[in-house]
């Protein structure tokens, strides 16, 4: 394929074998994929074909098999990072986005976060962008400020360069709003962060697996990811940072090949990254995770990126259709990801997701841990149905015809 | 028959109306409690009267309509009886009140939420501890 | 089979894909299982089809492949609990023993251990039994006390007694030894530090695998192990805690699932064990550690248990008849878990692996996450032999016959 | 050929009996690290004579039979030269000292550990910052 065709989303789902099943006797349209995506076989292969083949211990072996885990787990790290546009030892592997915020909530913010300091983040935040900062300014004595949005589900940008006044030591920003899909402008937002004196955090949870991404270019202190949104395994994901800044934190966890040398009173520990990785690692996942790398670079992230825009577009089109369904968030598809929230008149969230389900057709109900933009809304919960590259507006198709459905049963 | 059947008329109504639905003054049981994995809220208020019995109950809470519609049903089917008739109370009363419907693991959790607030609530009143048996995930 | 039979080591071997492959043209003899295990098919199949039929986020989804994962998950903390006798509310996943024990250190130490309270450990711990603690002890100004061994390998249970009349805070010690393969009676230790008023935490990562083991009888308060050291996935583990001390602790991680309700300025917790998994769990790859717990249940832990004291039997004989050979540790098999540590003369225990490898001997050669105790032993790095159910007194003989090979080499 | 052929007459010669072994007064470098993947650790301290040439060079160090030879015979190897030599010395010119021998990633880290430490030092001594191509991983 050229990367200037369209996706062909024919030739892409058959790569998926769970597309083929079947729930409540339809077809699986499968709008969940904000929360987690679907695995192509190239990736569960990378797992039977680790587990078949080379399984071992990685780093202290000399035999056969730890030599080639090893060699697969560090190219694995070579490739992920390429993909965001970082060097390999500025990668860490974690379990996924939230422990690589909570990571450098231990390792960086204990160290360098003062009491009095300021910590801003956004109420468009992922609780696991909000919670660790809370802990954090509890325990050190530091001050949270969130930034507020405009009515239209963008940040307000005048509110946080008022933020920056306070010249905080962390910006906690998202990327990509996994509730509204608002896209931040997180290159301008790190220089402004950084000429303040602050160190910028972002998550990048909804924006690797749907866009190119370039650290470097963002220019942001630490970047973190989850594999299980991008095609790849659950349990694996990377927090990507500055090498001076992983440099001077502190070890986050404690054990083996974070160490250098253990003695009864002290140790000294391992250069980066490994000083963050200790325990035995996530091998598998972590080669799982450079295959749905692979994958995806296959494909081209700019094709998946205007895939995903066009499929907003019409989602946007179609379900205005819908008499008494409310969207939240941007509507500019080239200011948004791949995701759509709404609610239908008074139909609880849930109660609109069991009755989808019924068709086949699965989307995320609740508070999607943003309870603070909930509040913001002023609601307790929306439907949110979010994109991948195996979709297609015949998805978005049925998800509207049982939207209809619904509308009957609850007289809405 | 599918999961969808569960919204028929009857909860439908009680979502909308609900019965038993405020708050009353100096309540002898007052309990409230959140489904962490969806954010409904309950909450229960109870005057105890002669013999142990629930004089009057009232709920308030946000969710989705079986949540609501159970807390509600069950306020009703628990006017006049004897405190122990909630220690009683089991998952399969709550959904034989709702007529048996198909609940996946998850959505059974919001069916029970207004039973297991109730427990909660009449557990501390009796000086004892409701230790809710579903509590762990949603596999039973 | 009945259980009472002999373990059928060519039924067990026939499971392992990876078994038949050959390094360097010959066949594997893999005893590196201390540092992590094989899988059968049956774990390899659970994750396949976990990806291929049901992948979803779990807990907070309402649609049929949510409900479904949702299950999968929660029936295997159930299975993984029951396996050692705990109840599934008392059970975390964690990535490994690693991640249990500094999650400890964090949740519980950073709240419960003092200044000038000691903490109480082995020098026969793996560095992620240390180092943890090395730095709760540094962070809240404990002191560290470590109890040496006598001269067969076992604990010095003189000195240990020694240590609990400085009445510690905690008691942290490994159920079975990675190098020496000692088996601690940790039921009495347990009992012992009770009394004493000491919180325990047992290292179970080399004993689960390997042999019947049971919390309640143990009676400790925490209890840690790692899937990918008993046939399961990397990535995924265990911390069991008893229940109250659960709920008594700090979060560990802050950020989706393990929160009740997230406010601006503050946050309220799940129930346990929910509070202590933050963030999109490992799904997979707990489900394929459910999966092996099935395996090693169908075979009976008694006979992988004797199974391992056969072989550990057959190798001290064997490896008796090799000239220079020293040999580390406890030699009375029912006092030893399979794990047999030796040197050859002067031969360095990385040259020595190297010349194993290349007779398709996978051995681990090194500290093993253990500097205090090579300390201790007098040596930098030993060779370590380690089993597992696929293993035979065929591994054995390989073993003596390269090492005779490399005792040629060398002229040692 | 395969990886065990690495241990020919000669590597064992200098395990055995490693030359310039020992350590001298008031080094002008003097540089230590360990491999925090083996423990093998090395120590070389160099005196710097006229011309900035290596006029002295001695190493202590314990590990396997490949880092000890390695280290032994690059102190050989470095005796005389001068110290733009070493900041120029690469992985290759090392594995030619050894005899090109097929070695796994984990244990060219045993031969590259000299080789690690002496830049190190030279750097240092030159006053800039040695940053070691080969510490990711083992996968190079
Ligand atoms: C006794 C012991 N404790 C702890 C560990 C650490 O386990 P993991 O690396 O899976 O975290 C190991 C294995 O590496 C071990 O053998
Ligand atoms: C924007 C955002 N940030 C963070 C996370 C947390 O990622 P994980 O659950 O993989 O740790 C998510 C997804 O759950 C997310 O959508």
């Amino acid at each position: 394929m050229l990367k200037s065709e369209a996706l062909d989303v024919q030739k892409v789902r058959s790569d998926f074998p769970i597309l083929l099943r079947k729930v409540h006797g339809k077809r699986l349209v499968y709008l969940d994929n904000a929360a987690t995506t679907q695995k192509p076989r190239q990736v569960i292969d990378a797992l039977v074909d680790y587990y078949s083949r080379i399984n071992s211990n990685v780093h202290r072996s000399v035999h056969t098999l730890g030599e080639e885990a090893t060699a697969a787990y560090e190219g694995s790290r070579e490739k992920v990072a390429r993909f965001v546009g970082a060097g390999p030892r500025e990668l860490v592997f974690v379990r996924g986005t939230t422990e690589a915020s909570n990571l450098v909530r231990f390792a960086w913010g204990e160290k360098f976060v003062r009491k009095g300091d300021t910590v801003v983040t956004t109420i468009m935040e992922h609780h696991s962008n909000i919670v660790p900062w809370q802990l954090l300014a509890r325990r050190v004595g530091a001050n949270l400020k969130f930034v507020g949005l405009l009515r239209d589900g963008t940040l307000d940008l005048d509110e946080f360069d008022a933020a920056l006044k306070e010249a905080p030591s962390l910006v906690a920003v998202t990327h990509c709003s996994n509730v509204l899909g608002t896209i931040n402008d997180v290159r301008s937002i790190c220089s402004k962060a950084r000429t303040a004196g602050a160190t910028t955090f972002v998550d990048g949870a909804q924006a690797v697996p749907h866009m190119p991404v370039n650290v470097a270019e963002i220019g942001c202190d630490f970047y973190a990811f989850s594999g299980h949104k991008m095609l790849g395994p659950t349990g694996i994901g990377a927090l990507v940072g500055r090498k001076d800044l992983l440099a001077a934190m502190e070890p986050f966890q404690g054990g083996g090949e974070m160490i250098r040398e253990v003695f009864l009173d002290h140790a000294t520990w391992n250069d980066v990254p490994y000083k963050f990785e200790a325990g035995t690692v996530n091998i598998a996942d972590s080669i799982g995770l450079g295959a749905a790398v692979d994958y995806l670079t296959a494909i081209g992230m700019d094709r998946v990126r205007s895939h995903e825009m066009r499929l907003v577009k019409y989602s946007l089109e179609t379900l205005a259709g819908v008499k008494g369904l409310t969207h939240f968030g941007p509507t500019d598809p080239s200011r948004k990801g791949g995701v759509i929230s709404f609610n239908l008149a008074d139909v609880h969230p849930h109660d609109l997701a069991t009755i989808l389900d019924d068709d086949g057709v699965a989307v995320r109900a609740g508070h999607h841990c943003a309870q603070p933009l909930m509040n913001w809304l002023g609601v307790a919960a929306t439907c949110r149905a979010s994109f991948h590259v195996y979709n297609s507006t015949d998805d978005v198709d049925a998800l509207k015809s049982s939207l209809e459905r619904a509308r009957g049963i609850f007289r809405a | 028959m599918s999961s969808a059947d569960i919204y028929r008329e009857t909860i439908l109504d009680y979502y909308r109306n609900p019965r038993n639905f405020g708050k009353m003054d100096n309540p002898d049981v007052d309990a409230r409690d959140s489904n962490p994995l969806c954010g409904d809220e309950v909450e229960m208020q109870v005057r105890v009267g002669p013999g142990s019995t629930i004089e009057e109950i009232k709920f308030v809470g946000k969710g989705c309509a079986i949540s609501v519609a159970s807390a509600s049903m069950l306020t009703e089917l628990a006017k006049g009886k004897r405190l122990e008739w909630v220690k009683e109370l089991s998952k399969d009363d709550v959904l034989r009140m709702l007529g048996n419907p198909e609940l996946g693991p998850s959505r059974i959790k919001c069916a029970l939420l207004g039973m297991k607030v109730l427990k909660s609530g009449v557990y501390g009143y009796l000086g004892a501890h409701y230790d809710d048996p579903d509590a762990l995930g949603s596999t039973r």
